[in-house]
């Protein structure tokens, strides 16, 4: 049943206890996105050292498991990666989302891909795409510092 | 009443969600429609179709004739005082938009304020918000009390010798709270305040009667009576429309035009400019004829135990909290359970079949005011049981499963 | 190209008028609709309806999928380079409507002036009416010449300094000219000022390419393109509709409500507040599926051929006056008959079944230019056949049989 | 064939060649309708002197040959009638038009009646009853000298 892959156990845990949830201390970069119809939210913080390193990230906002879930093992994947690196995870996070089976990045460990792997389950699912997808677009613009929030009705 | 027979005669019933039951709990998003509608859609398009009111041939007369025909079946149904009363929008937002446009154009002036209440709809918000921005009035809010209701007292608290206008909803779409209209507008016309109702929950589940209620101008949205898209009702006072300048211009609602000038037309035309939406509006006569043949009391009564009996359904189960516990109330449960947010229920009911609706019902203010950002929210309509209810109930439960709570 | 084929694809010439088959010349006025979209309205309300965007349950999921679709398939229709740029309305006049106010928000300032022509229909003169009462605009009119067209020189003629504005149709629904839009918007846009197209009787018979035209705002009337009535399109420029103001406040279009202050959604949200025409939408898809099977090069010369054929055929009726012998003419033919007025030869026509228009046909600056209050109009769709124009001819000979002239 | 009785020669030559057509002088009394969606006019001036007799009365406008016909043949018939007579007029037509066969006015002789009855083929087409009716409505308005213009659309 499609219900269990979507809210793996995993899933859960990463909803019920995010990780890196907070306002970072000393970041440098920030974005915010949000779901206006759903009322989803979040603000993504990062520090990008002199070397495009990520050297923290983090992210406040409040939204269903998926969406939660999402953020929290984004900052996870994330936080100690280049940038280039980082946007190579996006880009196949959000390739697998649309559309692809796999992961392609080299740039994640088994268990890294694993631990993405777990939102694939949501594909099957139109309407709350956007709620995984939310916290990587701002983190997208939150790389380029961009004003404008991020809207994912579109 | 034979609800199953009813059910019957909505077509939509036939199809399986996800190889389960429809159990729609949609309803005061939009409702399903009956056969009856659905064929006379079809019919006017197969049959009958010419546009309204700007041809002397056959086809057009008879359209004409239609159209009219439901403005008088729609007078009636709401009692309005004459026909001229009701005015054909795309919706009951741009109804309200109507509303609040031509009060800010040629009434409100700066620091004027208008009163609305915390449980509005954004679309009897972002109107008046416009005037904010635009003429620089006031809004504020009647505050809802811990019940999710908006009791007189509110509502007078809130008063002030500038307040111009006080708009309000009839029902609430989130706490279902049914507000004593009549005596706000008592209240009101005291002390020279026009009322503006948006009756979008309330039109579908309540009696209308304009002449008693006694409001200046009342918003419906059809596709929520049983009607199609695309169409909704503004009511308003005789004195009301023909006083205040049109909304929007166009052909059919001119009476001269030259060069340096225009004159518009009389009423009802004045505010039905441009082709308008004929079909629909042929089509909502049949809406109207459906639920007067079921009869409203019994629709109410109907209504009135499904509520009651899910009301008690959802607070024996722990976890669930109800939202709005208000004197009387119509149509909707909304709720969260605690630990679960409401797209995840709104999915896993879906898995269901159950439709129900999950965010923040275009009711931000209230939802800050709950300090939530959304909620779960099922909605009932003439078609529902109790046993769709049950099933509401027994897939919260296996949320709660999936969650791995208890 | 089989006309008697396409014909039967729509229901409505099954009827019979007055014992007469339906020869119907109004299609200007709004267009029979073929069976494909019609059953697509059964289908949507019989089996797929929900709201569209609100909920996140099976059916709205679909439902907003539909709806989306309809947006890409306009895009490529007209071939706008977003599909972000396409606004789904009530009709043409609503989008006038939007792009006069808004535009009158936040770009236009007391003394600027919009130009139009002698030729518009109210509805793209009326919005700017009330521009001249609220900001003091002023409107300008390019004149019409003999030939009933506006050639480039007559719009260049009349631009000034103050000219921030063209707002013009594609084509005449009087005179059946068609304007030469993409040389205008080349010198309007040379001299920065934007263009507004009224596109309302060229979208049914014209290949359309925003990004070739160039033009800022383009509207259409669903209901004049084998579609449903209650919708219009308004098409904009991205860089505009993004920085113009919304123009209608609901639900749906916002981002972030707070008390004291509001935040609107991106496009194409932020311009279609409340509930929209969610079945009409849908079904619009099968109107635009119908114009492509057949292909919009053959209905325009299909059209073409009829309208050559009817202008000859009228021409040599003595006592016929052809209204307008422009350069390049479409859909239309309007007329007067020495010693008849219009709208009697609109009853006795209707009498055989002829079903044309008799009146201004919205255009009261252009009827007070030609020195009369009313014409008659015969309009083409892809359904008429040269056979339809014998009739009309026939039939106006029946009138003047009738009025005892020769 | 009903399309007969609608343009019986009479209204055709009273559609052609109406009478009082023109503004009459002296009038003190006056008003104007306009049917908006067709574009039919119509102003009509005149004359009630001290005894509420109408002295004189006229029309102008333009319209088809049914409201040019109707205005022709109303102005014939009420000129010399006095106030409570015209009104009876006006009441007994407008019952014809839309619903009664028959005329009851006893300020009618048989030939006016005859008159009036040319006029009764309009009720079997719906759309051109206000083209019969809008110089009655016109002339209601006069005797009130109402400013609003009279409209026919409801
Ligand atoms: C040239 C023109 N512009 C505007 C309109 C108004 O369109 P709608 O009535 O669909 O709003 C029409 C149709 O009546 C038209 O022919
Ligand atoms: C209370 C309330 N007001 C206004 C609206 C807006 O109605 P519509 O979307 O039909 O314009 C709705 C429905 O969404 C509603 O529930």
């Amino acid at each position: 049943m499609n219900l269990k892959e979507l809210y793996q156990e995993i899933i859960l845990e990463h909803g019920k206890n995010p990780k890196n949830l907070g306002k970072t201390e000393n970041f440098n970069k920030e974005a915010k996105g949000n779901n206006p119809l759903c009322g989803d939210n979040v603000h993504v913080y990062l520090k990008l050292n002199d070397k495009k390193n990520v050297e923290d990230i983090s992210f406040e906002g409040s939204g269903c498991a998926i969406s939660m879930a999402s953020a929290s093992i984004m900052t996870d994947l994330i936080k100690g990666k280049n940038l280039i690196e980082a946007k190579e995870i996006i880009e196949d996070f959000l390739g697998m989302i649309k559309e692809n089976p796999e992961l392609h990045s080299k740039n994640l460990t088994d268990d890294e891909k694993t631990k993405l792997m777990c939102l694939s389950g949501v594909k099957q699912y139109p309407m709350r795409v956007k709620c995984a997808t939310l916290s990587w677009h701002t983190l997208v613009s939150a790389f380029e510092n961009k004003k404008a929030e991020v809207n994912t009705e579109n | 009443m034979n609800i199953s027979q009813i059910k019957k005669e909505f077509p939509i019933f036939d199809e399986k969600i996800h190889n389960n039951d429809l159990v729609y709990l949609d309803s005061a998003n939009s409702s399903q429609k009956p056969k009856v509608v659905i064929d006379r859609i079809n019919e006017f398009y197969s049959k009958q179709f010419s546009n309204v009111g700007r041809s002397v041939h056959y086809l057009s007369v008879a359209a004409t004739n239609l159209y009219e025909n439901t403005r008088i079946s729609v007078q009636k149904y709401i009692n309005a005082k004459d026909k001229n009363e009701i005015v054909f929008t795309k919706g009951a937002t741009e109804a309200l938009n109507l509303v609040a446009n031509t009060l800010g154009q040629k009434y409100l002036q700066e620091g004027d304020e208008v009163l609305i209440t915390e449980l509005e709809h954004h679309s009897n918000y972002v109107p008046w918000h416009f005037l904010r921005k635009s003429k620089n009035i006031k809004i504020n809010f009647a505050e809802i009390n811990e019940d999710g209701d908006v009791p007189l007292e509110n509502i007078e608290k809130a008063l002030t010798s500038r307040t111009k206008v006080i708009a309000i909803s009839h029902l609430s779409n989130v706490t279902g709270a049914i507000l004593p209209i009549k005596e706000i507008t008592d209240l009101a016309h005291s002390r020279g305040i026009i009322v503006v109702i948006d009756g979008c929950q309330s039109a579908p589940h309540l009696k209308l009667d304009m002449q008693d209620l006694d409001c200046d101008f009342y918003a419906i949205s059809c596709h929520k009576m049983y009607g199609p898209t695309g169409l909704g009702i503004l009511y308003g006072k005789k004195k009301w429309l023909e006083e205040l300048p049109p909304y929007q211009g166009g052909g059919g609602m001119i009476k001269e035009v030259k060069k340096d000038r225009i004159s518009y037309s009389d009423l009802p035309n004045k505010y039905e400019a441009g082709t308008m939406a004929t079909a629909q509006v042929i089509a909502f006569d049949q809406s109207i004829k459906f639920m007067e043949n079921i009869g409203i009391e019994k629709i109410m009564l109907h209504e009135k135990e499904l509520i009651e009996y899910g009301q008690e359904l959802l607070r024996k189960n722990n976890s669930v909290k109800l939202i709005g516990n208000p004197k009387n109330k119509g149509g909707v449960l909304s709720f969260t359970v605690e630990g679960i947010h409401p797209h995840d229920i709104a999915t896993i009911l879906d898995e269901d079949g159950i439709a129900i609706r999950a965010g923040h019902h275009c009711c931000q203010i209230l939802h800050d005011k709950l300090g939530i950002t959304a909620s779960a929210r099922a909605s009932v309509g003439i078609y529902n049981t109790k046993d769709d209810l049950d099933k509401l109930n027994n897939s919260i439960n296996n949320c709660k499963k999936i969650f791995n709570l208890k």
